[in-house]
């Protein structure tokens, strides 16, 4: 391991520009002649758009054009679409309703967005958007997830509010476990909705030039390709090769930034009728009910166990609400990114999973950090946890009892995990956190009145999506390889363009660390270029931790071409046979010899092309690659958190938190372990205190800072985290992934402990002081009963 | 945020003055009630009165057995106040609970307690410790003062200047924030000054800051936490949101009353 | 979620009376908290604008009144919805009993209201208090204006 | 519009702005320095925070016509032009107490004032109440914890306003 290389905790090369207020965030671009956009959005949660006014806002001052969704259907823009297909059990596709960036006819959530005013300046904007009169007829809403396929239905092509009935698995093979089991541990479970609140609020700037006819997107985005493809190919704005879409640096993602928005077609649009750039920055409390939710699922689960603790099934049936329209990736979070982790790290023959996915009138529903996997975590490692208690087994035993410990294991839901150790995490994990000190520790707790509890999670998660032709199998409109291109340039400089995208992730220095390893050169020459479709040719983006393991083995894979070629030119320039060139630590040799060429010689000699004719090689020293992986990766781990609570008031205080994770290689143990700490972070939120509210009538009443409880640095204690490694045989450097470990494992881990601590498992999420409180009396008044 | 013309007096009578000829102006303190309302354009004052340049409204004092707060002094100078944590610590420790230390670097306990937010720490301090407030115009007791939610007994020209609280010889604050805000969900206020014991909560109370005149009955007797026990707050009348039911909050003023007469 | 409250008042008056002024605009227009103008539209529908202050938030609602389930003189129902622009939206209703009552009339009332938008999404901390303190005020005047 | 003068970062600046301009929307859009962000509209989330006068706050709860006459800090500021860094600068990368770096500089400037406020010896505790009005979506406190007690201890001896 050199200073820089794979393993070293190098400082982050991209720091400097954001400790020093230099970083380039989208609302920090400005266009000349920009102009503002405030989009007028819909105060019901559903409602007919009666007749809508433009007239008034059009003559305020600065307006320059008022926008409805008539205007957006006559200039024939495409809806916004859901590029995964999923099937219902009977066969038919799934139910995507039309979804325009500016509402036709009806308005279907609060937030919906009705017209937009496009101004000099964002204050005139903000006063003509208020004069702008929408006449509403307000229609019942339909909010629970639970009713909503008794309500009449939102869009007319989804009787019920049925997206789709879709389902995995093995419903006799679990029916008759479950029939001839020993025990049945039976849960019901609301897996809350989320709202993601990346810090950087998103921000479009539309930019149409009238001269080329190019269009230009800066854009608050996780994937700038995928964002140019669809609005080229589905809404239609422009040609592919007229459309640049630009990401600079994004202030968080955590998925909700994937997603295609009515806003960056509107901004492009808009751009394109006024005839100069359009700007849209979203305030907070617009992101409450514009940016896609996370999670929202009601689940029933059932484990069965047969002798000696052993799982022998798992059923499970749920509703996904995905909101009031299909979001861009929303159709697999509750199906293949969830159903398909539902056998955990455990040896479970028979799997059968239900999912139906409803409408509802609230904002979309979509991946958010983890995506399906915290939900389906959450669902094993609770049954699990409870159905230990309830056999009377120590938890960690029973875990162990059913780990799979062969690999490859082929699951009943169709992943075949390729490597783990999942005792390794839990048995590292134990002694970290003291396990074998916890009695001692909840007497003390106990001598001053409080509860202390401990709960595990050892969850395991499918990264890296994934191979294309599998996830094309199974619904996927889009492939999921990565692209590197690795540029060197004379001097041995070298830039690597790859289809990731950075938005805290550290790229800019794993990406190079890896590069520097392979070539022997300074960190500090290497710069990776990203997020821009003018620059990058083709990527998928950041997202479901792909980026270590797709997009390095991308990068991976074109140096090894730049190295073949580099060889070729060391060959002639050293007069040795190509297969003698050896090349380490940056220098080339001939074999035997003493005979050398640096890095940088070599580079300048592919340019200058001296010592070959064009016959014998092509000048220059720049390779691409595409990487298509051939499996998922399966990051696993083991973590313990342990509680203290407060029974008087409810109030739990996280006291312990240890992360065992296994990411195969690690190419950079700080930034892995700063991805483990905002995963769990995010995780707790969700346990403790995160909730989007809804009021029956489709109100978010959660919907700002003061009443979204987002975590502080109060609420969190600090971390040990720590790894176990077996490297992923699947890509060339072994890595699996790290970006949502933290999401997946926190939450069953915070609920098994305080569930742990008060003695009862009727304990929703989140956790909050008034919720533990509650069920800490209902414990007290079932045992008073009970005497 | 909408348009409006802004002043900035530097005395009391100039600030009554504009208050008096622009009847749809806002005084500004620390403005972190007021900005916010104005920038989500829920609020549109046609002017604003900046009070941070009107002179001798600020300091700490104490004066015989009071202390004597200035309007705009804000949270931290009286978090920070040496003479006041050697007198009355309870009352020092109030203001070290407001929103964050930026909040606090701009909140006055003026604005805090002419706000009257149901939620705000400052008004039970000033009710739980029967403290006068004075204004431009007249001296109003803390049992006058806090007329509702969001409302007081201030006239429209009338300004806050200094708040006098009497030292207590016991007295603590309680506080169990609100999760996501930082407000408090409930806080408790008690006090012992010779025979008038006081018990304040905000929070609780869709009316803003209330006493508790059970708890101060069976006080009297003594003032600690045993007393008491047992004595139950009625939920009735009580704030239900998302975060606390009132039955939740009742609890806790039961809870931190104990508390806050152990510390005391 | 609707927010639901009620209560009641003792007033010092016949049923006829505080039926007759319960269908009095010009009462109804001094009892609606911040009532600008209340003007007839109808038969028994008012088109009504009022301005509510809670704290630093100030709100002009613009919308009508209609007084529905007339079972003089036991009682109705009044019911209101306001646009209040950027603020959102409100709407709400009291059904109003009538019953002698020690020689005067007990008025009790149950009060559902709903808002939304802005005011809804930004306010959750304080709106079933201000809600809850809308519905008293009216019926706190109300029983004023009776006294006369 | 009234004309406001102030000093931002050791420079006498001066302009036009309508009353209702808040001072974060002045450093951003008028000054160009786009460092101070805003995360919020409910005054909760600290990445516009800036010091006026000394003092850490909200510049997005801060009309611009209120720093009439202020000395503005922003983190553009913090450092000396092509000097070396500030030493809680340094402390946040050294210790990676940053990822998408949107909430950092925000972050840091509550971190110098903390250090005003409450010395070069913090503890995880007071570092953590003392963040109370800071939100960070990617680190989980964590590391900036860690940078925040390393970086009071490096800024002994330095002086007391930057």
């Amino acid at each position: 391991m050199t200073a820089t290389g794979i393993g070293a905790a190098v400082r982050r090369k991209e720091d400097f520009r954001f400790i020093t207020g230099k970083g380039q965030y989208t609302d920090d671009v400005t266009r000349p002649g920009e102009t503002r956009a405030m989009f007028v959005r819909s105060p019901h949660a559903h409602a007919k758009i009666k007749s809508i006014d433009t007239a008034a806002a059009s003559g305020m001052p600065g307006v320059l054009e008022v926008l409805t969704g008539a205007e957006l259907a006559s200039d024939k823009i495409g809806n916004l679409i859901c590029g995964w297909m999923i099937n219902s059990k009977d066969g038919t596709p799934m139910k995507m309703a039309a979804h325009p960036a500016l509402a036709v006819g009806k308005a279907c959530h609060v937030g919906d967005a009705v017209a937009v005013v496009v101004a000099e300046t964002l204050a005139q904007a903000k006063d003509a958007a208020e004069k702008v009169k929408v006449d509403y007829e307000v229609l019942p809403a339909v909010i629970d997830p639970a009713k909503a396929q008794s309500a009449a239905a939102i869009h007319e092509l989804a009787p019920n509010n049925t997206i789709y009935q879709w389902h995995l698995g093995d419903a006799k093979a679990a029916d008759a476990a479950i029939k001839s089991a020993k025990h049945v541990t039976r849960l019901d479970i609301v897996n809350n909705r989320l709202v993601p609140n990346a810090m950087e609020p998103r921000v479009a700037i539309g930019d149409y030039d009238t001269g080329t006819q190019n269009f230009t997107l800066w854009n608050t985005t996780q994937n700038p390709h995928v964002a140019r493809l669809v609005i080229a190919a589905f809404v239609g704005m422009a040609p592919e090769h007229k459309l640049r879409v630009i990401a600079p640096d994004v202030g968080g993602g955590f998925g909700s930034k994937i997603f295609i928005y009515p806003e960056e077609v509107v901004c492009l649009w808009a751009s394109k009728r006024v005839g100069r750039p359009v700007k849209w920055t979203c305030d907070r409390s617009e992101a409450f009910v514009t940016d896609a939710h996370g999670r929202d699922h009601v689940t029933h689960a059932e484990m069965a166990f047969g002798d000696d603790g052993k799982i022998t099934a798992i059923k499970v049936k749920t509703v996904a609400n995905l909101g009031a329209y299909m979001s861009t990736f929303s159709s697999s979070v509750p199906t293949y990114l969830y159903a398909t982790l539902l056998s955990g790290q455990y040896d479970i023959p028979a799997i059968y999973c239900e999912v139906d996915a409803v409408y509802t009138n609230t904002v979309p529903v979509d991946a958010y950090r983890g995506a399906g996997r915290p939900e389906a975590t959450f669902v094993v490692e609770r049954l699990v946890e409870v159905g230990a208690r309830e056999l009377g087994i120590d938890p960690a035993d029973l875990r162990r009892r059913n780990f799979i410990k062969s690999f490859p294991h082929q699951t009943p839901v169709i992943m075949a995990y390729d490597a783990g150790d999942y005792n390794a995490s839990l048995k590292k994990a134990s002694e970290i956190a003291d396990v074998k000190g916890f009695g001692k520790r909840k007497r003390d707790s106990a001598r001053v009145g409080k509860l202390r509890g401990l709960g595990y999670s050892n969850y395991i998660e499918a990264c890296g999506i994934a191979p294309s032709q599998a996830v094309g199998s199974l619904g996927a409109g889009v492939g999921l390889w990565e692209s590197a291109e690795v540029r060197v340039n004379p001097t041995g400089s070298v830039e690597v363009l790859t289809g990731c995208h950075q938005h805290g992730q550290g790229h800019e220095t794993t990406f190079a660390q890896v590069v520097a390893d392979r070539l022997g050169i300074p960190i500090d020459n290497i710069s990776i270029v990203h997020g821009d479709t003018d620059k990058v040719q083709f990527g998928m983006g950041t997202y479901g931790s792909r980026s270590g393991a797709v997009g390095i083995s991308a990068i991976v894979k074109a140096l090894d071409k730049v190295e073949a070629k580099a060889k070729k030119v060391a060959a002639f320039m050293l007069e040795a046979a190509e297969g003698d060139i050896e090349f380490k630590d940056g220098k080339f040799t001939v074999a035997g010899t003493d005979k050398a060429a640096a890095w940088g010689e070599v580079t300048l000699n592919a340019y200058i092309a001296h010592k070959f004719t064009g016959a014998q090689l092509e000048p220059g020293l720049k390779e691409g690659a595409f990487y298509d992986p051939t499996n998922f990766t399966f990051p696993a781990g083991c973590h313990i958190c342990e509680v203290e609570i407060d029974p008087e008031t409810g109030h739990t205080d996280i006291v312990g938190w240890t992360a065992v994770d296994d990411f195969g290689t690690v190419i950079n143990p700080m930034i892995v372990e700063g991805q483990v700490h905002g995963g769990v972070a995010q995780g707790v939120g969700q346990a403790m205190l995160e909730n989007a509210v809804y009021n029956s009538d489709g109100q978010l009443v959660s919907g700002s800072f003061m009443d979204y409880t987002m975590p502080r640095a109060d609420d969190l204690p600090s971390l040990k985290v720590d790894m176990t490694v077996t490297k992923c045989p699947g890509n060339p450097l072994g890595i699996k992934g790290c970006g949502e470990a933290g999401a997946i494992a926190a939450p069953a881990a915070v609920i098994n402990a305080i569930t742990d601590a008060i003695g009862t498992e009727d304990l929703a999420m989140p956790a909050t002081s008034q919720a533990v409180w509650a069920a800490i009396r209902r414990v007290a008044k079932m045992q008073q009963a009970a005497e | 945020m909408y348009a409006f013309t802004y002043h900035r007096p530097t005395t009391v009578r100039q600030a009554a003055n504009l208050l008096a000829k622009h009847p749809e102006a806002k005084l500004l303190a620390g403005g972190h009630s007021l900005i916010p309302v104005m920038k989500l354009r829920l609020a549109s004052p046609s002017a604003i009165i900046d009070m941070n340049h009107v002179e001798g409204m600020s300091g700490v004092e104490v004066k015989g057995r009071s202390v004597v707060i200035g309007a705009m002094t804000r949270h931290f100078e009286v978090a920070a106040s040496q003479t006041l944590k050697d007198v009355m610590p309870a009352l020092a420790g109030v203001p070290g609970s407001i929103g964050d230390p930026h909040v606090r670097h701009r909140g006055t306990i003026g604005g805090s307690i002419a706000n009257n937010d149901p939620n705000a720490d400052y008004p039970a301090a000033v009710l739980g410790l029967g403290a006068t407030i004075i204004t431009n115009k007249r001296r109003i007791l803390a049992d006058d003062f806090f007329t509702g939610m969001f409302s007081t007994a201030l006239e429209p020209e009338e300004i806050i200047t200094k708040i006098n609280f009497p030292v207590a010889k016991k007295s603590a604050y309680q506080k169990f924030k609100h999760p996501a805000s930082g407000f408090a969900l409930v806080g408790v206020f008690v006090s012992k000054r010779g025979s008038d014991i006081r018990v304040a909560v905000t929070g609780a109370g869709s009316n803003g800051v209330f006493r508790v005149p059970q708890f101060e009955e069976a006080l009297k007797k003594r003032f600690a936490p045993k007393s008491i026990e047992g004595i139950a707050v009625s939920p009735d009348g009580l704030n239900t949101d998302i975060h606390a039911s009132a039955e939740y909050r009742a609890h806790l003023i039961g809870v931190l009353a104990k508390r806050a007469l152990a510390a005391a | 979620m609707a927010m639901t409250m009620s209560g009641e008042q003792q007033l010092a008056a016949p049923r006829e009376k505080v039926w007759a002024m319960l269908n009095d605009p010009a009462v109804l227009k001094s009892c609606i908290p911040g009532c600008e103008t209340l003007d007839v539209i109808g038969e028994n529908e008012f088109m009504a604008v009022a301005t509510n202050r809670i704290g630093p938030v100030k709100a002009r609602f613009k919308g009508k009144v209609r007084l529905t389930d007339l079972d003089p003189p036991n009682g109705y129902k009044i019911s209101g919805e306001g646009d209040g622009g950027v603020a959102g939206f409100a709407k709400g209703g009291a059904s109003v009993n009538l019953t002698d009552k020690d020689g005067g009339t007990l008025l009790s009332y149950n009060v559902e209201a709903q808002i939304g938008g802005k005011l809804a999404q930004l306010g959750q901390r304080l709106v079933n208090g201000a809600a809850k303190k809308l519905a008293d005020d009216f019926f706190v005047r109300f029983a004023a204006a009776v006294k006369g | 519009m009234p004309v406001v003068s102030m000093t931002v970062n050791g420079k006498a600046v001066s302009a036009d702005v309508e009353t209702r301009t808040l001072l974060v929307q002045y450093l951003r859009e008028n000054l160009r320095l786009t460092g101070t962000h805003v995360g919020c509209d409910t005054s909760q989330c600290g990445c516009c925070v800036i010091h006026l006068d000394g003092k850490a706050v909200k510049s997005c709860t801060t009309l611009a016509v209120q720093a009439e006459g202020c000395n503005v800090l922003t983190i553009e500021g913090l450092a000396q032009p092509d000097g070396p860094l500030h030493p809680m600068q340094e402390a946040f990368r050294e210790n990676h107490g940053l990822q998408c770096g949107f909430c950092t500089p925000g972050m840091v400037m509550a971190a110098v004032d903390m250090v005003n406020r409450k010395g070069n010896e913090l503890d995880e505790q007071t570092i953590r109440q003392e963040l109370d009005g800071n939100l960070c979506r990617c680190t989980g406190y964590h590391n900036i914890v860690k940078a925040i007690a390393a970086g009071a201890k490096a800024m002994k001896g330095t002086s007391p306003s930057a």
